[in-house]
């Protein structure tokens, strides 16, 4: 977090810069079955983020030395376009690129039926075309619509979503100058149907009471983003069976 | 066994080719439809989406405040990329840029140089201290077939409707990238032997070389590309270049009426 | 064949669980020994060497005298890397930094970045000229378990008696590096079922997820991560925030006493 | 191309700056069987342009998935040595040097007959000594020499030449001053024998009439420089077979 | 070797700065098992060098094209630690490290009794935690320490040592400042049983006599060192035996 | 099977040892015949050509104008740098720089550097702003053994025949670089138990360990280095340590003709 500066980011009246309320989320909208190449694919708009993801497989996993017995393995490309951001950054992955696909790949594993489909090898492709905070949540959130798209089994969706702080008070789901001058990021990969947890991660300065009012909210948004992402499911879903493809 | 697959393919397009008719129905010299949507990415000084019959691609412009080089006080600079990243399809892998992507690159970075659509002393802001660099990078996200024509048209549409983020660098308004012409390509590939244009990806699968041509207003070529084993003949390179000439007017079109 | 190992150590392990017994005899919420030495080494600015257990890592800081960023003109700069060599266990083989090398340095740096234990203020010494930079490298040297914690100790110990080089950069007496706070991480791994606190190699090995945890001096949360395969509730993030705010303390007053 | 500038490159009389005609290419001189260590080799100095060129092969194509079922996969490295440009060049691969290598490989996987040697691989390395503009050209007559000495069959010969346009006026085999000021530049690998076309770049400014014109000039330059490589094989089998080796 | 500038290395009474004789070496302390995850290990402290060692093996060589049918390979890595110099160095290999890491990996080939693993790899990590001049030959002598300590049967033990010049006199055993502004460096690595060199570089300038002379005072610091790795691995040897493991 | 060969070639030459013969009829300390070329390549400031039987290598020096590094505010600097790429031999593979090649360009930059031939102080331009950098870049382009001594001969000789290109960096007339001393290298192979000079690429192949001895105008040694498995005795090295005084001065003097 930046945590620096006297900018001010909660009105007088309470709401956010951007007009919303502490506990509101962005918008968020979903397309699934975007990308005619890919066994299954997502485009999702959260604010001003734009996210796409291409799932390929099962196939086969090799190099073989990167094969397990008993299980499917996850690869997961977490990848920024280089016009995403406000400056533009060079192409292909640095450290932070690499944390996030390994932490996405991992709660992944923790939703898909890896187990059915020894020795072999599903690849997520996560592309941020459009950076405005939160893009991890984001690409979390098009992986598991883009999975479930591609047909593969799942025992529950994922919603990729944040909590911070700001001027000491806890809000749902940080903007880019929320995120740039706020106090703390909790962001969270949460089960929609069992409420468990399959990301975490979380830095900046939280209290105890602040982690379970953020944990609070990162539910509530979880709720909201299931049923857009099960809407999208839906009419892709009745778009593929209605003839026109 | 992945190349048995090639083998029968090309019997099939062997066999189509002679009775002039191709996998999908087209006729030879026809295009599969296009759709570009410009401006479409927050953060992107000059966005475009391009959807190329399945085939899909975004390009984004960037800009930066940099030195000249010291020879050319007064010139900025134009930089195109292109990445051909695992997402776009099976057989792309993950690691450092393949001589695929550095040609697609190259060859759409050259037809919109060579043109001279870019004034680079329309760039300068202090005479051998600052000017604009430009930087196009393009992403493929689906590759169908005839990536090379999408990435161009998709390159010149992102320039031609980019604005210059002048305030962000404290040197005035915001202000539209002046770009005096629309350079656009043209690809053939050898489909059972003869060329058509704008093969899709069976025909690339199954077909043989390709040429990639790029013209600007006037029908010039600033841009020349053999690609993939095969030859052909200049009689051959007449009839696709006279092709070209009308295709390339229609794409220019269609980027210039995204601008009104 | 490696993968046999961890199915028979993992029904040992579950077995185990169900009686509430570890491995290697320790309770669920009990730590292996820590033996912290500091100031261990020629030409590092400040040291740690760190036996956790049969677990070894060493810390070593170093500065560097650097022109701000433009726009914080007045604030040093912490780094923290760690590096996992092939020197540290079998499995770690050469090659460009594994994700797991990665994660590592990247976590423990947050935890001790986003306590706020260094005024990024107090690194300047020329404002808009000059700045320190604070590098704390991180060196595994033996992995026998629960490397995370071990590193963050011997970092935060290593940077707590760092010395300016001041001397050296020619701008003043060398002096102590101001460090305003302890912050400490703390580890628990989900071995047959249930979280322990510091699992060793073999319940790393034969166990899922683990959940990272860095507290300040207030008990306050500065970093979470959550790694590996599998999930957890928010009741047992309750339960094993509250064992780690007691053990945070113990090792945040092991640090403190080598100051003495 | 440059293309900028009020650089002079036509004298007053029509003859270039360097005293040729404008359809006049530089000095070709090429040896074969010049590097022990390979199986064919060949030296060509073109105008102060050296290139040097080392057949390896052919050899089992290996790592596996390079291997072709039905044909031999031709292995191009173009490199310019660092001290072969007027400013040094860092060792190692760049962006121009490997899509030059790729098209060259493509144009002689177009005369080679790579159907003769199935899952094989043949490494073509070519390295530029000197480098006074066209060496692409350059080491493409070096490749074909070359693999005609190693003994590799091929259907046709390749020749590397260029034509450009300086000052409105198209000339054959621009020099260095040409081609940092010139206005196109349209190199080309022609089969000497059937006038087919295997390797095409172009960049500048040509109308349709001057391409036209490019494309004679460059003809015509093939078989000049072909003259002179097929007979460079036959000194060098003449040598071979003449006792001293 | 610097060799440059007015540094004066040797005192009016014929000691040097830090009060050694010409032909006394540092003091060194070795360790043999302090890395508990390695088959074998050893610390070396030689004046204020820290260097660690890990023996990994020999274990299966792969990638396969690494094996050897009649003979085991000996993978060094000679690594310097960030912190372990003035200046902080970036992690990761550099020219530097790669020479000494092959050279030294010959060196340790010609004393294991590699013919007795054929196919295998022995891993020997060496890394330097602290460098004050003469690291490669601190790393020799961990290293072989360090291979003692995995029970991997050596014909001999090597010993790194060096001399060198400084002020036109030959010493013993380079410090930092002798290294940074002496005239010559002899670093050698020695079997301590029958005197044979395993290891030589040199650099700078030495005359044929003043060779001999560093020669014969590095037999002498081979010999000494020696002694002091016999009693570490002694002290090893009684401490697992003793039952403390 | 690559593996089988050196152990029949190996008998072969143990064979030969006895009977103090080699594979292709030299005497022991007999060098292969050398052709050197100065001043052959365009573009560069310094170029030499070396055959050596049937080993081909060239070298080529360039400079450029640089800041000098703060501490020695009036030295310039050299840089030797050797490339075994795929050119060069059936065994070598691309890819970045192997140990071999690391090492080689290595040691006969310290058989240069050190030899002290090059005065670095006469390399100032401004003191503290700009000096002469020099780059001696080596290529190999046919090895069949002993591409050590080639290539030092062939780096001196383009550093002794090298003209700095004063009026492109606009600081004065050209003139030809000073180099005071000619140091050349010597290197020896074990071959069926003993030393011989100048092996090929055969008795490389089948033969152990080699010594790299650099010897200066006062045949002073410059650079030693030891390669591959294999151990000497004091007094083997005395022997070739003798045969390399000769050795290098017939060397030398080969340089030396070349600037007349």
């Amino acid at each position: 977090m930046g945590g620096y500066g006297d900018v001010k980011l909660l009105r007088d009246d309470g709401l956010r810069l951007d007009g919303r309320k502490i506990d509101e989320m962005r918008e968020v909208e979903i397309e699934a079955g975007v990308l005619p190449a890919a066994d299954g694919s997502a485009w999702v708009k959260h604010g001003l983020n734009v996210a796409v993801c291409a799932i390929y497989g099962p196939m086969e996993a090799h190099p073989r030395k990167i094969q397990r017995q008993d299980r499917a393995v996850i690869d997961v490309r977490y990848n920024m376009a280089p016009f995403s951001t406000s400056d533009r950054i060079r192409p292909g992955f640095n450290r932070r690129s690499r944390e996030i696909s390994k932490v996405t790949a991992e709660a992944l594993e923790s939703v898909v039926l890896v187990e059915r489909y020894p020795r072999s090898k599903i690849r997520v492709e996560i592309e941020i075309l459009a950076a405005e905070a939160g893009t991890r949540c984001v690409g979390i959130t098009a992986a598991a619509v883009a999975l479930a798209d591609a047909g593969i089994p799942m025992r529950d969706l994922i919603v990729g979503v944040a909590s911070g702080k700001v001027e000491d008070t806890v809000v749902l789901d940080l903007d880019k100058a929320e995120d740039n001058y706020g106090q703390a990021d909790l962001p969270m990969g949460i089960l929609p149907t069992t409420g468990e947890i399959a990301f975490l991660q979380m830095d900046g300065d939280l209290s105890v009471d602040e982690y379970n009012t953020c944990l609070q909210y990162n539910m509530k948004a979880a709720k909201e983003i299931h049923t857009i992402m099960v809407d999208a499911l839906r009419r892709r879903y009745e778009s593929k069976n209605g003839g026109e493809k | 066994m992945v190349e048995l697959v090639p083998k029968l393919l090309r019997q099939e397009l062997n066999k189509l080719a002679e009775e002039d008719k191709r996998i999908d129905g087209r006729k030879r010299w026809e295009s599969r439809e296009i759709t570009l949507e410009t401006n479409c990415l927050y953060n992107a000084e000059g966005s475009a989406k391009v959807v190329w019959g399945e085939t899909v691609i975004y390009a984004g412009v960037k800009f930066e405040v940099r030195t000249p080089w010291p020879d050319r006080p007064t010139q900025g600079s134009l930089m195109c990329g292109a990445e051909l990243r695992p997402v776009a399809g099976r057989k792309y892998e993950p690691g450092p840029p393949s001589p695929e992507s550095i040609e697609l690159g190259r060859v759409v970075d050259r037809g919109i140089r060579e043109s001279g659509c870019i004034d680079m002393d329309s760039l300068c802001i202090i005479p051998g201290e600052k000017v604009l660099g430009i930087m196009i990078d393009i992403h493929v996200l689906s590759d169908k077939g005839n990536i090379f024509d999408a990435c161009a048209l998709g390159a010149i549409a992102a320039l031609r409707t980019a604005i210059v983020p002048a305030e962000r660098f404290d040197i005035g308004e915001d202000y539209p990238l002046s770009v005096s012409m629309t350079p656009t390509m043209c690809s053939f590939t050898r489909v059972g032997g003869r060329y058509v244009l704008d093969a899709n990806e069976k025909e690339e699968l199954g077909g043989d070389e390709r040429i990639h041509i790029t013209l600007g207003d006037e029908g010039h070529l600033h841009s020349l590309q053999k690609g993939l084993k095969g030859t052909f003949t200049p009689a051959e390179f007449d009839e696709i270049l006279q092709v070209a000439q009308g295709r390339c007017k229609e794409l220019a079109n269609l980027v210039n009426a995204q601008e009104e």
